[in-house]
């Protein structure tokens, strides 16, 4: 069955580049896939088609190595255990897809990306923050966000 | 004949002062003692302690609240409309005292010689009502307004089953004076005449006073406080005496008309009365801490497609039957 | 006085804002519900949530994977022990870890006492919610056995820090072994009570049945997981699905049912029960002697560089864990995919039309913890 | 809402679960009036630490080597040690453990060599302010210290003469064994040296 699902995502992306880890199991997923963001809502397409949930969808801060944050989604399938995941890497202001309008998980979840990373989602219904408070300039997750070492003295306690 | 208090005091007045004061203590005695009663009760059925500090079994731990409440201080919100807000505990005090005159003592005690002490019962206790509706509406808080709505609603629902069953029994006693009434149940109470009416007027009360699966409007979990969010001090504490002098008054009403109020084999009449009135406090407390809530339409379609009707049929079966005899 | 009623979407109905939350008896934490009424009906219903919000991903970054270990049972503090253990048992997969026999089995008997435990706080507080208050202190009387056993070898009641890589901190002795199997058999005896005083009582099967009744295609929309998707007929269950630990040595079934409504979610998670209780006796019969700690667990914490994920079945449903490592000691990233935050999502399209004491039952039902929604 | 069938179910459910409560109305209740009567606490409770006494020295064994300062993921314990003469481990001067912070995580007890951290009785321990809740865990073991630096210098002499007389050992071994060489060396001289000298 995945087969026939791989052939129509190449249909629908061409340039895909796939990597199986069906070998290693630690990585958790089947399979590995390197797209650009614009493709994502063609790709999220073809696994709503197949049944697939889009379980996870979360960000790194690789701008350390390569100046870009890098999205990861994960499709995954109700009966089957069978995980796709999907790296897609955001160049520096341009704004990645939503996949909210296919997928109402994805409101939530690129919700919490923008918060976490600064990342705004084009065409996404509500794109406002979810976890820190209203009015809140700072985006907590990114690598060059100040904190102390935990064993610093001024970790917070009076 | 009964003697009553204008008997012994002569002058109307002196005796009406007497009756009040006499009604207020036994009140204040008994709320004190059925909030107690009722820690105790839902305590031991949720196998905890319930209050054990104060005084013997923490019998005087209910006074130690009332103290503590009149020593609270009575927050007025601003956001309030005042009249409505001030007055609502006093609206739902004043009936509950004026419906305890009415209720004969035991053989040869009345307060005053009535009637019709029936019908007077019944419009007072549709008063209360009022009470409840001007502390939720004059909280101008859209979670009292709800439980004020809600409380007017479920009310007036169950007003009417109510008056049925009463009536099922004035039919069968064909008097309206709660003191006839009591004295013809003297060989067998009249809840074996009319088992239904006294389910469905049993019913009907818990309901009137806002308890057990009947108390949406003061639903804590989903209203918070309903209609005495914002009541704080001895207010909110009025509040309290007013429910467990209402849930009183219900019970008294129904072992006079149902379980022959003071007749029983050897104790004196008021300690017989007393056993009853406690023992339907008890069950009334018993349903409070073993159902959950009705949801609002659910308990209104429960009063109107359900109680409503068994209760004129059940009415039309007993004119029948009484006609027959 | 502030103008009680304005004019919500349609101008003709007058509809006003109602905020369930923060602070709010049933709301399960620290949530908010912006509800839009009319009435008691609900037009539009909002969660917000980010009050309970501590940078569990943030700490992540900033301590190495030993120091993580505390976090781990606080994310989610009604499943502690199937948090920690299962951050353990991710870590020993990408390293390769061997754990010994004892060790396996006495996780195995730790997390599912704290699915049971878990399960019975959402048992009390709905039927709380629901207004039946004793069976709420039932299930805290038959909780407070389950915390003691697990307090008498993991040392806390609540937030566990039990796991290492590699094994357990503590043994278990027959002591332990003895007082699980009582708890066992008192808690089977208990459980026809709560059948006869709620699930066989009139007016709480009103209050439950057809009520929130979740749509089929909310599973796919929504990704959710664990109880609510078992019951719209999914037979979805990561220890069966993707088996971690040795739960493919234990026969216990997934339950599932198809009316997706309050009381089918309350049904599930009491067969739940049921179930855990026979693994949990199952491995108490079969544990084997031996060491609860691998032998050579390295001292300092490497893996090696790549994304891993691993996944387990928290008592609310499927908790996954992303973990980028850099190759150093510090993890790169850890995100954690906790199941409430997609399952309380739903609710934004299921509250439509329904009641406000319906809004409090289905909340229940969902079972929802807020510090794993905000992490 | 329900029909009229469902009454007399409806009411035989409603009266067998007023039926479980009145039950438990009459069994003994399960809790206990917690400041009046305590209930017992687990044995392996995670309470504070505190530093537990090493039954040869007669005091704590502690040689601050600043492990569980390093491994507290909430950084709660800060200790300053130094080294008394004569002694070859280093002494805590100051070992100071902020309880507001810690999470009985029990990583500081797994990283300590010497096992001298436990888990103490307090479990209710409460304050007014932060500060109530940064315990010194040496103020138990301050009049001690002076004995167990006692015992601990005795023990070291005793080492060092151990070592002395080992290695004493040692080279009259070495001596020996030369001695037995040089020996044995004649003889295969004698014996014709078929066998290559080894």
């Amino acid at each position: 069955m995945s087969t026939t699902l791989l052939d129509t995502l190449r249909q629908r992306v061409p340039e895909l580049k796939t990597e199986d880890n069906t070998s290693t199991p630690a990585a958790g997923c089947t399979a590995t896939h390197v797209c650009t963001t614009a493709d994502i809502p063609a790709i999220a397409e073809v696994f709503k088609q197949a049944g697939y949930c889009l379980e996870m969808l979360t960000c790194l801060d690789m701008r350390a190595d390569g100046g870009i944050f890098r999205l990861v989604y994960h499709f995954s399938r109700a009966d089957v255990p069978d995980r796709h995941r999907f790296l897609a890497d955001v160049e520096p202001g341009h704004e990645p897809p939503t996949a909210a309008l296919l997928f109402e998980s994805a409101n939530w979840y690129e919700r919490e990306v923008y918060d976490m990373y600064g990342v705004r989602f084009a065409g996404h219904p509500d794109m406002t923050r979810i976890l820190t408070e209203e009015g809140a300039d700072y985006h907590p997750l990114l690598k060059d966000f100040g904190v102390a070492h935990p064993t610093d003295e001024g970790n917070g306690n009076a | 004949m009964p003697r009553d208090f204008v008997d012994i005091f002569g002058n109307p007045w002196l005796a009406a002062a007497a009756a009040i004061a006499v009604i207020m203590g036994f009140l204040s005695l008994n709320a004190l003692m059925l909030i107690w009663m009722e820690r105790k009760v839902s305590a031991r059925m949720q196998r905890r302690m319930g209050p054990t500090e104060r005084g013997p079994f923490g019998l005087l731990q209910t006074m130690f609240d009332m103290i503590k409440l009149l020593g609270k201080e009575l927050i007025t919100p601003t956001h309030v409309s005042r009249k409505l807000y001030l007055s609502a505990p006093v609206l739902m005090f004043v009936p509950i005292v004026a419906i305890c005159s009415l209720f004969p003592l035991s053989e040869n005690w009345v307060f005053h010689k009535y009637d019709i002490a029936l019908v007077l019962v019944l419009a007072f206790s549709s008063m209360s009502i009022l009470g409840i509706f001007a502390a939720g509406w004059g909280s101008n808080n859209k979670y009292s307004l709800l439980g004020a709505i809600r409380s007017i609603l479920q009310n007036i629902a169950y007003e009417v089953p109510l008056i049925l069953a009463v009536l099922a029994v004035v039919l069968v006693a064909r008097s309206l004076s709660l003191y006839e009434i009591a004295m013809e149940q003297s060989p067998i109470p009249y809840i074996l005449f009319q088992p239904l009416a006294a389910v469905i007027f049993f019913i009907a009360a818990t309901a009137e006073t806002n308890r057990a699966p009947f108390d949406i409007p003061e639903a804590e979990s989903e209203l918070i406080g309903g209609f005495h969010t914002e009541y704080s001090g001895m207010r909110f504490g009025m509040f309290f005496f007013a429910e467990y002098s209402n849930m009183v008054i219900v019970c008294a009403l129904a072992t006079i008309l149902f379980l022959g109020g003071w007749h029983g084999p050897v104790l004196p009449g008021v300690v017989w009365f007393l056993i009853k009135v406690y023992a339907l406090i008890f069950i009334m407390m018993w349903f409070r801490w073993t159902f959950p809530r009705l949801r609002f339409d659910q308990l209104l379609k429960f009063s109107w497609l359900l109680l409503v009707p068994l209760a004129v049929a059940n009415l039309l079966v007993t004119a029948l039957v009484l006609k027959l005899l | 006085m502030p103008e009680l009623i304005h004019v919500g979407r349609d101008e003709d109905r007058d509809t006003y804002y109602l905020n369930m939350g923060p602070q709010h008896p049933s709301t399960h934490g620290v949530l908010r519900l912006r509800l839009l009424l009319k009435g008691e009906e609900i037009l539009e219903a909002e969660p917000i949530v980010g009050y309970s919000h501590r940078a569990h991903e943030k700490m992540a970054e900033n301590r190495n994977y030993i120091q993580f270990l505390p976090n781990t049972s606080r994310i989610d503090y009604l499943s502690g022990m199937i948090y920690n253990i299962g951050y353990c048992q991710a870590v020993e997969r990408i390293l390769g870890l061997e754990v010994p026999e004892r060790a396996e089995y006495i996780r195995i008997i730790c997390c599912e006492l704290n699915r049971i435990s878990s399960h019975l706080l959402w048992y009390g507080t709905l039927l709380m919610d629901l207004g039946g208050f004793t069976p709420f202190l039932y299930c805290w009387d038959d909780r407070e056995n389950i915390l003691d056993i697990l307090d008498e070898v993991t040392g806390s009641r609540l937030t566990y820090c039990y796991g290492r890589f590699g094994g357990v901190t503590m043994d278990v002795n027959d002591e332990f072994l003895q007082n699980t199997l009582d708890f066992c058999k008192r808690f089977r005896e208990r459980l026809p009570e709560y059948e006869t005083l709620v699930t066989e009582n009139i007016i709480f099967q009103n209050r439950c049945k057809d009520v929130g009744v979740f749509d089929q295609e909310l599973a796919q929309d929504f990704a959710l997981t664990g109880p609510i998707l078992r019951a719209m007929g999914h037979k979805r269950d990561v220890r069966r699905d993707e088996p971690y630990g040795i739960y493919d040595k234990f026969d216990f079934d997934i339950p599932t049912l198809n009316g997706a409504d309050t009381f089918d979610r309350f049904l599930i998670r009491v067969e739940e029960m049921h179930q855990s209780l026979s693994i949990v006796e199952q491995a108490v019969s079969r544990i084997p002697d031996g060491p609860v700690m691998a032998p050579k667990v390295p001292r300092k914490i490497k893996p090696p560089k790549g994304e891993y994920y691993f996944a387990v079945e928290s008592a609310r449903g499927h908790f996954g864990m992303f973990i980028v490592s850099d190759g150093t000691e510090i993890p790169y990233r850890i995100h954690l995919r906790t199941p409430s935050f997609a399952n309380l999502s739903s609710l934004r399209s299921v509250l439509r039309g329904t009641m406000i004491a319906d809004t409090v039952a289905i909340l229940g039902s969902i079972d929802i913890v807020l510090p794993e929604i905000d992490r | 809402m329900q029909s009229l069938l469902d009454i007399p179910r409806g009411a035989r459910s409603l009266l067998k679960g007023m039926g479980v409560t009145i039950r438990h109305f009459f069994r003994k209740p399960v809790t206990v009036e917690y400041p009046r009567k305590r209930a017992p606490v687990a044995k392996a409770h995670r309470n504070a630490i505190v530093l537990i006494e090493k039954d040869d020295i007669g005091s704590h064994n502690c040689i601050a080597c600043l492990q569980c300062e390093k491994i507290c993921p909430s950084a709660c314990i800060s200790i300053t040690g130094s080294r008394p003469d004569g002694i070859a481990f280093k002494r805590p001067d100051k070992f100071d453990v902020d309880f507001a912070l810690c999470s009985d995580c029990g990583l500081c007890l797994d990283v300590c060599p010497t096992d001298t951290l436990g888990y103490s009785e307090v479990y209710d321990a409460a304050g007014y302010s932060r500060a109530d809740s940064k315990f010194d865990l040496l103020e138990a073991w301050r009049d001690k210290e002076g004995e167990a630096l006692g015992t601990l210098r005795e023990r070291e002499r005793k080492k060092k003469e151990e070592r002395e007389a080992k290695r004493k050992a040692a080279e009259e071994a070495k001596a020996k064994a030369a001695a037995k060489e040089k020996a044995e060396g004649k003889e295969d001289d004698k014996t014709g040296n078929g066998t290559a000298a080894s």
